[in-house]
């Protein structure tokens, strides 16, 4: 059924609806200003929405009816794990007792709570190999920036704080790295990539020295591919006293295979969001936990989730603590699915997981090779990183255009213009919960797609065609901003 | 492959046979070989060491038994806040925010295939704005204590100064943040004092020079009590400085915005607005500005456009401010924010409307007022801070407000969070919140409860 | 986005795939043929679908993409009273305490429930003129069942089942009421309709006699109409001893404003999923409640929730009840969601509903009556009927035509060719939740395909050209029916 | 219009402005004048008398108040079944269902719009038939119970008699609503004595006689006990009577279905397959039957077919047995069914799977197996029936069972369904239904129990 556009909820309001209703006033009523001076009372009420319950539900649904996720279709979005979000994990975080859970009721009236944040960072923990864990950062981003703090205070108290002032990033690296490096005021430092798509040991060499805070890597790497030299790479850092960072975006290929700890890393974030199966919501909530050597653990963000016996606590009394880098505990909702996610699994459970990831990729990998330039040539990972270079030369058909032509066959396209280090990438992530089926199917998509750039080429570049908006104009975005409905104008337009 | 027959879990898709037709379509011999890159030394020979893994069935009464472990706030009559409220979450939210379109989606890189997520947050901007007074908003930040964090440095960076005054009526878990945000950045934060439960304007005044960036005023402050805005404001307009405010949404239909006190920054947490507390999170936290600030605005914007055939869509504006573009020269590190939680906001907020902000607004300060004036009547009691209030006060009780608690607790009340541990010398103060949620009867009990105990 | 037809679940299915996880067995294990016996087991396992749950959750998303509800649009179905269904009725039927009730709950433990269910029913009681309900029939055609089984045992203990066998209805009355006739064993006698709509006196006064059971009515009638000789009527079929039974599906025009009780009615079904909100579900569950005078009410279902100070009890002791007519105690969670509707409108905003939902109607009727035919010329109820009669004869265009073409414009179509007694009947109701917004949007559509049908006939004719499916062969699936996805045919089409 | 400011709850949506500019369109000067066909001496003059108006705030508290009154089988460890199971509802399930494009629809009437329902009907209806055997099934009944007097009623109308045999040993629910719908029409029901808490195999050849439509015949039955369903079939065959078969869906997986047996109908109630109990309802029947029925099944039949592109799609079939159209020569009353409580069975059906609903089967009759062996082990305990059973056994007490399960019920347990209400002389048989959500640590739990009493 066609829809139309729906106007915005400010659109749709009318002046004197409303859909919900509050109890009336049961106490004494007192003139406001009697209240609160009346220099910090507000002249005109905010202009929300003025709209009945109705209506509220129908412009959400039809919002959500213009959106795609993984629940509408495949979603190979590499660097993102888009698997299936499964739906007892969102009964569990429903449960009034933890959904309603205050995070300043005391500890022992919240066992449940604190017990499952203990296990889940025991559990995150074994999986990455390292000693202890927090679960307070509340995103990749946030664990980087944490990593980073804990690294700070590492050198620190070594002595070493104002030597150590530069980061190692490879050039393959996403866009947070370098940010969070920033923000933790730091300096990045490019490391290139070799030939094999690995880090260049001799890149690397010539960077390396007393000035280095850390080393951050992915691995797999954002192309996809295994870092070979991982053991070398560890010993170089360590001897130059820097530490090595794993970012846990790509953690999803090597779960109960080869743990970060054990490569020689010393701090890791996870994205809950990607490896364990929590929702990405449009944007977040995620959650960014970070596991760390046992050295580092003095540093991790306060308060620490203890355990006393059979009791559990939180120990805000941690004086060599970088303090803390959100309110409270964390994303716990999101801890929650991610615990219900692992007891799922158990430990077979979460290899296959990987091993699945890894043999969905390699298979995409094997069906597209011929179709697109193959940057590497080695068997992937979790996902598999092409490149439109050729057929970009051949037909003029960009990445973007294979993406946006994609999107009328109903899949959610690849990652595309990263990694940086591949011209025209096309990075493709499909995730262990795809059937054959769906891959089958996307093969076909993606060789009709190049056939139609070779015979009918603007079929592509102008795509495309179905989607309920087709291009948009980014850049009038930015010349002639509209970043909110402007003020009054919207008010009665339903009417 | 772990196991021949069948896969570990119901989300696996590949049959053992299609497994082998896959390796055989790759070319390789089996699931070991496509690991052929990982060094020997680094691989894993045992199983990892997780308990074993549970179907839904036992799974749902595994989890619903840790959550009985757990005192919700329904469980009992709770009068906990201190930075998170039990507010009314109408039902609508839930239904809609969890419908799969929305919550199965990534962050809206493909505005084709987006347009729902994008919309929401161009209407989330617009109420943020029509909340705070200010000329842009974001998609949100991970939470209020964040947000303001970003705030301070958007400052600092803009106004090219390097100190901010942060009172001590901030909110600990704000200021904690705040100091771990900047502790690796070149900006110095200058504590202001406290007299009387309120930032002390005198000492604002004092402190604001040609070298300080902002101030950060949280109006309500954490004891509930409203600043001396318009005042803090107009000092730093003389200063030269910056204001970053950081306010509690539904204060907002009765309270001034902070674009009529001068801030040019508004923070908050958005938890009041139709999200649940689930331990601390997730929630969200909101972020807006004045228009010069526009482009030293952290994380996403949704904004306006047409697409070719000249239909009215959204999209992410303004991305090179953001990390994947800018990279190290970033606004922000945030990629993933808490878009899910914001869509909640402003499907709260549509449902609240014009008239419920100002309602809740006038409710709640009632509330309180009458809680307040209650308790003061009780033996014992009293009211250290005689300032305005909005849904929270602090009482002083004739005992440690954690012996109190521990008391009525054992009857089903949870009188509020006790102070001692956040401020030095009130071990005998607790903050209590007051929802629409609570009732008058609520509020007797309470009383009741207190004038029991001091009888 | 475009979305291809899904194949059914069957064809989705592959050997060896499953969503469930059951728990292992954890008591000793027996063959099966020692626990039954042999000639009772089954040779083949049933062929249900091998999915896995990310393809299970996609394809009912998928599917449920394909249907429209009142939350994606205006749902004008007359007779239908398709309102808005409130969420938070959702979450109160959720509540562990309701959804996870058993039945045989020692009503001691059962006392929210019970609690619920008689104050529901005596609010019903109240709505109707009534003395007393039960909630057991689970739909508005159970309730007429039940409602004139009630009358049935009233002739009986008056000695007078034997002679009366026949009952009374309309013309214009829905298919359900001689339907559920028949089920109760006796012969519909059709009433004519008379000139303005209502029932013509003269033909019902022919008809009246001690052999009648009852006369069915519906008030305002199935034209949308209230009947102004109510109490002539009442008299008439009272004098004869014959009882008057309301079929309460169109009781939202009238709630708080007039009572089938005080019109004279002594039987009265109620549709919750109609004027108390409960959702359709895309045909039911829904709830039949059916309300009597006192001199009716020995013969309820049993049991009846019955109070005993503050404790309510089952009573099941009622020797002069008609028996069960379904399970326990009918559809508790419509009662439930039904219930909470009552609550948050209370007296006066059950009327407004009324209200409202009458100026809805009238409005429409308002702008729509020069468009197409108007077969009574007076104001309406909650609904109003219109008639394509003439734009047939001017156009060749059908009532079907129109609702077909409607759909393109993104609204559910009236009902038509109901009420019989309407020729190229279009029946509109469109609620009280509606905004008008949606009603003048939908004049505009109605005015729009009007003109078509004058300049373009084929246009309509044709229609719809933008749904899912177009116009589907019913004889087909007569002629040829495939009821069913054939046997074995399925598993591994998706392979 | 009862109040000039806004209006009465959140579900209306006109504004008492646009009230007067419509009033003013149909050309009459208030709402009152609306209803100037309702003669003044039926209208009601005064308020209905109904408790006053809640918001949601308010009512939500309202409604969990209430239904914190009742104990639900997650709040004691229930062995409660006779006809409704807490088995487990998946959490796919629940999200699936409440999406608004099927919780709001109606009745596909326009198939155009329904394509959704539709489809999920057909494979609903295909499910069955795996499951039942048979070759056509409906798109739902209100219930079990319903399901079996539409069958035997089917029945008598196909084979054109009039007795049908209703073994004692049919579930008491079944029984009475079954004597309801045939009070008015002519058909007998003939009860068939129960033997060992089995029906009578040998009674049923005896009252098989040429005016016999059926038998109705449910297996397991009411007491958990499996029936001589092939002997009884044959029976019936040769008698020319039909069978009606009342079947426990998630039995299917392990039992014969009913076509092995030779009935011609099945029916039986859908909870178990993912419905909740709700304390009775609403959950659903199906139906089932061989092809010679299709035209006397009551209710929607969606069936397939190609719109006129020739692409596949769905509508409702075979609609001229319905009451819309037949009126009173349908083939029943049936309108409104139990779609929404199919369409979880259909999901629920798809989640188990082929494998899953065999692994169901086994693991539910070796529990209930194993708890029979064990409480006979309790002295006092005995197992009455010695029949194999299904997933519910009903075991003989020394004592009434009513006292044993209020007693039990104070430790947070209930034993059971008591069944001296439904059989006479079986005060002291209680029934222990037994599903995957019960392991064996609960079985034992309440096998120690009643050791720990009768000791
Ligand atoms: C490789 C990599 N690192 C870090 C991040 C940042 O994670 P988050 O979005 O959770 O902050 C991402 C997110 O896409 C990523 O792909
Ligand atoms: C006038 C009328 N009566 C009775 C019914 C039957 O109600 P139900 O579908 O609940 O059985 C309907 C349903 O549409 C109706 O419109």
């Amino acid at each position: 059924m066609p829809e139309a556009p729906p106007p915005t909820i400010f659109e749709r309001s009318v002046a004197g609806r409303r859909a919900g209703r509050l109890p009336g006033l049961d106490v004494p009523e007192a003139a406001l200003d009697s209240l609160i001076p009346p220099e910090l009372l507000r002249a005109e009420p905010p202009g929300l929405p003025e709209v009945s319950e109705p209506e509220l539900v129908r412009h959400f649904t039809a919002l959500s009816r213009r959106n795609f996720g993984v629940d509408n279709g495949f979603y190979p979005l590499g660097s993102c794990t888009m698997k299936h979000n499964p739906r007892i994990n969102e009964r569990a975080a429903a449960l009034p007792g933890f959904r309603g859970l205050h995070p300043l009721q005391r500890p022992e009236r919240a066992q449940g709570a604190l017990r499952l944040m203990h296990e889940l960072g025991s559990w995150l923990g074994e999986i990455a190999g390292l000693d202890a864990a927090t679960l307070q950062p509340a995103a990749g981003a946030q664990g980087e920036l944490t990593g980073l703090l804990l690294a700070r205070a590492y050198h620190e108290e070594r002595g070493e704080g104002a030597r150590r002032t530069r980061v190692l990033i490879p050039d393959s690296a996403h866009g947070t790295n370098p940010a969070s490096v920033t923000m933790a005021g730091y300096e990045t430092v490019k490391v290139k990539g070799g030939e094999d798509g690995g880090v260049d040991l001799e890149d690397l060499r010539a960077k390396l020295d007393e000035s280095v805070v850390c080393l951050m890597l992915t691995n797999p790497s954002t192309l996809g591919l295994f870092e070979r030299d991982i053991v070398e790479i560890a010993r170089l850092v360590h001897e130059v006293g820097g530490l090595l960072y794993y970012d846990g975006a790509n953690l999803n290929a090597v779960m109960g295979i080869s743990r970060p700890g054990d490569m020689g890393f010393d701090i890791v974030h996870f994205n809950l969001h990607k490896s364990f199966s929590t929702p990405h919501g449009g944007g977040g909530p995620g959650s960014g936990p970070v596991a760390v050597r046992a050295e580092l653990e003095p540093y991790l963000p306060r308060p620490v989730v203890a355990r006393d016996g059979d009791r559990y606590l939180l120990d805000d009394d941690r004086p060599r603590s970088i303090g803390k880098v959100r309110s409270f505990y964390g994303n716990v909702g999101m801890a929650v699915r991610a615990y219900a996610y692992i007891r799922t699994h158990g430990a077979d459970g979460l290899r296959e997981v990987s091993e699945t990831a890894v043999l969905n990729a390699n298979y995409l990998l094997a069906r597209l090779r011929t179709l697109f330039t193959v940057p590497f040539d080695r068997l992937c990972m979790h996902e598999c990183v092409l490149s439109a270079r050729d057929l970009k030369r051949r037909t003029g058909v960009r990445a973007l255009d294979v993406a946006k032509r994609l999107l009328d066959f109903g899949v959610h396209p690849p990652t595309v213009y990263f990694p940086l280090v591949v011209d025209e990438a096309i990075m493709i992530e499909p995730t262990e919960t795809e059937t054959l089926d769906t891959l089958d199917t996307f093969v076909a998509a993606m060789a009709q797609v190049v056939a139609e750039a070779e015979e009918d080429p603007e079929r592509v570049t102008q795509a495309p065609w179905t989607t309920p908006v087709r291009r948009l104009d980014d850049a009038r975005a930015v010349k002639r901003p509209v970043l909110r409905q402007p003020a009054g104008e919207a008010v009665g337009v339903g009417a | 492959m772990s196991t021949e027959a069948g896969a570990a879990s119901g989300y696996l898709s590949i049959t053992p046979d299609e497994r082998a037709r896959m390796l055989e379509a790759i070319g390789v011999p089996s699931i070991e070989a496509l690991f052929r890159d990982v060094p020997e030394e680094v691989r894993l020979r045992r199983p990892l060491d997780l308990p074993p893994p549970m179907g839904e069935v036992e799974l749902a009464d595994h989890m619903a038994a840790l959550a009985a472990l757990n005192t919700d706030q329904d469980s009992e009559l709770s009068f906990l806040g201190f930075g998170m409220y039990p507010h009314y979450v109408p039902a609508a939210v839930d239904a809609l925010i969890s419908r799969g379109e929305f919550m199965t989606a990534y962050t809206p890189y493909q505005p084709e295939l987006s347009q729902g997520t994008l919309q929401a947050i161009f209407e989330f901007q617009t109420s943020i704005c029509e909340l705070t007074g200010m000329d842009v908003a974001n998609a949100s930040t991970y939470d209020g204590a964040t947000a303001a964090a970003e705030g301070v440095l958007m400052a600092c960076a803009q106004t090219g100064r390097t100190r901010a005054l942060v009172p001590d009526a901030v909110h600990p878990e704000i200021r904690a943040v705040l100091a771990t945000y900047v502790s690796g950045r070149d900006v110095e934060l200058v504590p202001v004092p406290m007299v009387n439960g309120l930032t002390d304007p005198g000492a604002v005044e004092a402190l604001l020079d040609a070298d300080v960036a902002c101030v950060l005023l949280q109006h309500p402050n954490a004891l509930g009590l409203l600043e001396a805005a318009p005042r803090i404001g107009a000092a730093c307009e003389s200063a030269g400085a910056h204001l970053v405010a950081s306010v509690d949404p539904l204060s907002l239909g009765i309270l001034a915005p902070p674009s009529a006190y001068g801030a040019q920054i508004a923070a908050g947490e958005g938890q009041p607005l139709g999200n649940p507390a689930s331990y601390g999170g997730p929630t969200f936290g909101f972020l807006a500005c004045r228009t010069e600030y526009l482009r030293r605005m952290p994380g996403r914007l949704a904004g306006e456009t047409v697409d070719v055939d000249g239909r009215r869509g959204f999209v992410l504006a303004f991305q090179t401010r953001e990390q994947h573009i800018r990279r190290e020269k970033a606004t922000s590190n945030i990629c993933t924010n808490h878009a899910l939680n914001a869509l909640a906001g402003v499907i709260y907020l549509s449902w609240l409307g014009k008239a419920g902000i100002t309602e809740i607004g006038r409710l709640l300060v009632s509330r309180a007022r009458y809680l307040r004036d209650r308790l003061a009547l009780v033996p014992g009691v009293s009211i250290p801070f005689p300032g305005a209030h909005f849904k929270e006060i602090v009482v002083r009780l004739p005992e440690p407000a954690a012996d109190l608690q521990a008391a009525l607790q054992q009857d089903g009340i949870n009188p509020g969070h006790p102070l001692g541990a956040h401020y030095p010398g009130m071990d005998d103060h607790i903050a209590i919140a007051v929802t629409e949620r609570h009732p008058r009867a609520a509020l007797d009990r309470l009383a009741q409860a207190l004038e029991a105990r001091y009888a």
